[in-house]
């Protein structure tokens, strides 16, 4: 008898903290971290990591079949629309934003992979000079920001990639981006092309995306604000 | 030129059945003369400036010349890319397109290339290694290919107020501590922040209009409705004197023109009307 | 038999438009008319609106046990927290920031100085998308009002700054803001003194090398609408 009203309280306080997480991440605009939703369930016990999980996995499956689901991208967790409903939501506010330019695209793909980078070092892969727009739009945008300074004459800004960035796209890290093409290896091919070639100490970067180059973006959480 | 282009060997030469430069047709734009277009150089002349702009620069472009021949970045026929780039090059400036430096230098490097590859090769072993003067350029279009794939799978991505929406709800029944008022400083600052980016673009104007007009403009659009139209000189408001006469004026001509409101007579000499423009806006067009 | 199938179809067509509205409702930034929710369902089959306030029945109902209420006002339908979970909300919230963001404040700016304006509006002079996150959160503080729509596709709202706006900055009138030229002119000094207001790497327009291909703030203005 004792046994079942202990499950009872569990089950009771198990459905009030997957509540409070419904409010709190419907109240929020941003995705919100794990730590805040624990901050959130203050007054209903002690809520510890697996009993969190467990509150935002049954909150999960609340949602399995209908227009909404919890995600996790890098900042923490969100309600978003699923892709599918997408065309209702446009349907009702057609005011799509307007399209990202390539140049723009190019110059944030290379900061992205290649974090942190100078702009003479984008510019140096797109082989045009970066307008000032573009850098500014995306600082606008809060996907990239200037998280130090080369110590080389000039000092020049380094840019990296923001949480934001990853939020506004789905990943939770930056090892979640689309993994870059491998540059073939030259020496491989050269033979069969009858071209001799410099031996193959050609690309230095790992080819995973962020992989030892790309800052963790964990630690960017400080620095956001 | 063409010589050159043979050596190559992996590029049947289009310009086969060129005619000889004395024979070649001028191409010409606006009726002046410019460059000669290789046969297997198709762009219709009229797009050129768009063309350029699709480009994202030299190194873009050079992809694009290997790419539509199906060749392997590997295996560059650099005299047959550097004729055409070339060409490409020489119509723009003829046409006096704004031509990024980079584009000269990349023509320059080309030259340089192609002149070096003319030159005899040493015959040490060694020079197998370091010589072929297009390893360079061949690193350096391998690797913007790859950022430029990059890019296209970025765009490919979800994205947030583009492919998918947050979920959020009102929070208007909660309470708590109420939040910080803005400082009449910090929105000045947001402000003046947002108006110095607007100065960077030069072609961006923030028209001047008075406050008063712009805030009058709301509270008229508020009043009207519409299904019903609203007598005009009751929109003045009056009670405020000249000067709220003169705002109210200005405010609904703003509206006007911003095609807002509509107005409406039912006769000649009858009082003239105004209601907010609706969607049954085509029902109701006798009141013109 | 036939007849059974009939329901079944108006079934499926009644569960498709609840999902439908759940997800414009979710991804509004302010309440809803009915018009636009019909407008969401246009690929739905014919929605009427009885049909319209059976499905929305249904998901009040669906919401019944949850954190968040359907609710509808003068203007339309919503989501919104319930009351009781205040304290949830504000104790996730982790230390209230005591500045309001730059995006918010930059919005509300310009509502203030072009007002009647549009999202799109704002978009295009700030730059960069504005979340639906700022503008439901500038009217739950009654900042800012919705006074009509716009008539063109989509009938974006028309948004204008409130009385409790003015209120809340001790003006009486909108006219006591300071005129734009001395705004203008205050981000002259800044920029010559070499202050950055934000963002802080602002530079110089460089001649853009794909001038005509990236993104253009200014033109979209009259693009747009």
């Amino acid at each position: 008898m004792s046994e079942g009203s202990t499950a009872d309280v569990e089950a009771e306080q198990l459905a009030a903290i997957e509540l409070a997480l419904e409010a709190v991440l419907f109240a929020a605009a941003e995705p919100v971290a794990a730590r805040d939703l624990k901050a959130a369930c203050a007054d209903l016990g002690e809520v510890d990591q697996p009993l969190l999980e467990q509150a935002l996995e049954r909150l999960e499956a609340h949602y399995h079949d209908r227009a909404i689901e919890l995600v996790r991208s890098a900042s923490g967790y969100r309600f978003r629309v699923r892709a599918r409903f997408s065309a209702s939501v446009q349907a009702a506010q057609p005011e799509r934003p307007a399209r990202l330019s390539r140049a723009l695209l190019e110059t944030l793909a290379i900061i992205a992979y290649r974090q942190p980078v100078t702009r003479a070092e984008i510019e140096a892969v797109r082989g045009v000079a970066v307008s000032s727009g573009i850098m500014r739009n995306l600082q606008e945008r809060e996907w990239v920001r200037v998280v130090g300074h080369k110590e080389v004459p000039g000092r020049p800004a380094l840019y990296a990639t923001t949480r934001l960035f990853l939020d506004d796209l789905g990943l939770t890290r930056l090892e979640e981006l689309p993994p870059l093409e491998q540059i073939r290896d030259l020496a491989d091919v050269a033979s069969d092309a009858g071209i001799s070639l410099a031996p193959p100490e050609v690309e230095e970067e790992a080819p995973a995306p962020g992989g030892s180059t790309g800052p963790d973006p964990g630690g960017e959480a400080e620095a956001r604000d | 030129m063409s010589s050159s282009a043979e050596t190559e060997g992996d590029l049947a030469p289009p310009e086969a059945a060129e005619p000889g430069a004395d024979g070649e047709m001028l191409y010409r734009v606006h009726g002046e003369p410019v460059a000669e277009l290789p046969a297997d150089l198709y762009i219709p002349p009229d797009a050129l400036e768009v063309f350029l702009d699709s480009f994202e620069g030299p190194l873009d472009l050079l992809l694009y010349l290997i790419r539509r021949q199906n060749l392997d970045i590997l295996a560059i026929p650099i005299a047959e890319i550097t004729r055409q780039y070339m060409a490409y090059i020489e119509v723009m400036r003829a046409l006096r397109l704004e031509l990024a430096g980079e584009y000269l230098v990349m023509a320059a490097l080309l030259a340089e290339i192609k002149s070096r590859m003319l030159l005899p090769r040493p015959s040490e072993a060694q020079s197998d290694d370091d010589t072929d003067p297009r390893m360079a350029l061949i690193r350096q279009l391998q690797e913007y290919e790859q950022f430029k794939t990059a890019a296209e799978r970025l765009d490919e991505l979800p994205r947030m107020d583009r492919d998918v929406y947050a979920a959020g709800a009102s929070v208007e029944a909660l309470e708590g501590p109420p939040p910080p008022a803005p400082t009449l400083d910090e929105l000045m600052e947001a402000l003046a922040a947002v108006m110095h980016r607007l100065s960077l673009t030069a072609h961006h104007h923030v028209s001047t209009e008075q406050l008063s007009v712009r805030s009058r403009m709301s509270d008229i659009l508020e009043r009207l409705h519409p299904e019903r139209f609203v007598d005009f000189v009751t929109l003045l408001m009056s009670a405020e004197g000249r000067q709220g006469v003169v705002v109210s004026f200005l405010a609904i001509l703003e509206l006007t023109k911003a095609g807002l409101i509509e107005w409406g007579q039912s006769e000649p000499y009858s009082p003239i009307r105004l209601r907010r423009r609706g969607a049954d806006i085509h029902s109701a067009e006798v009141s013109a």
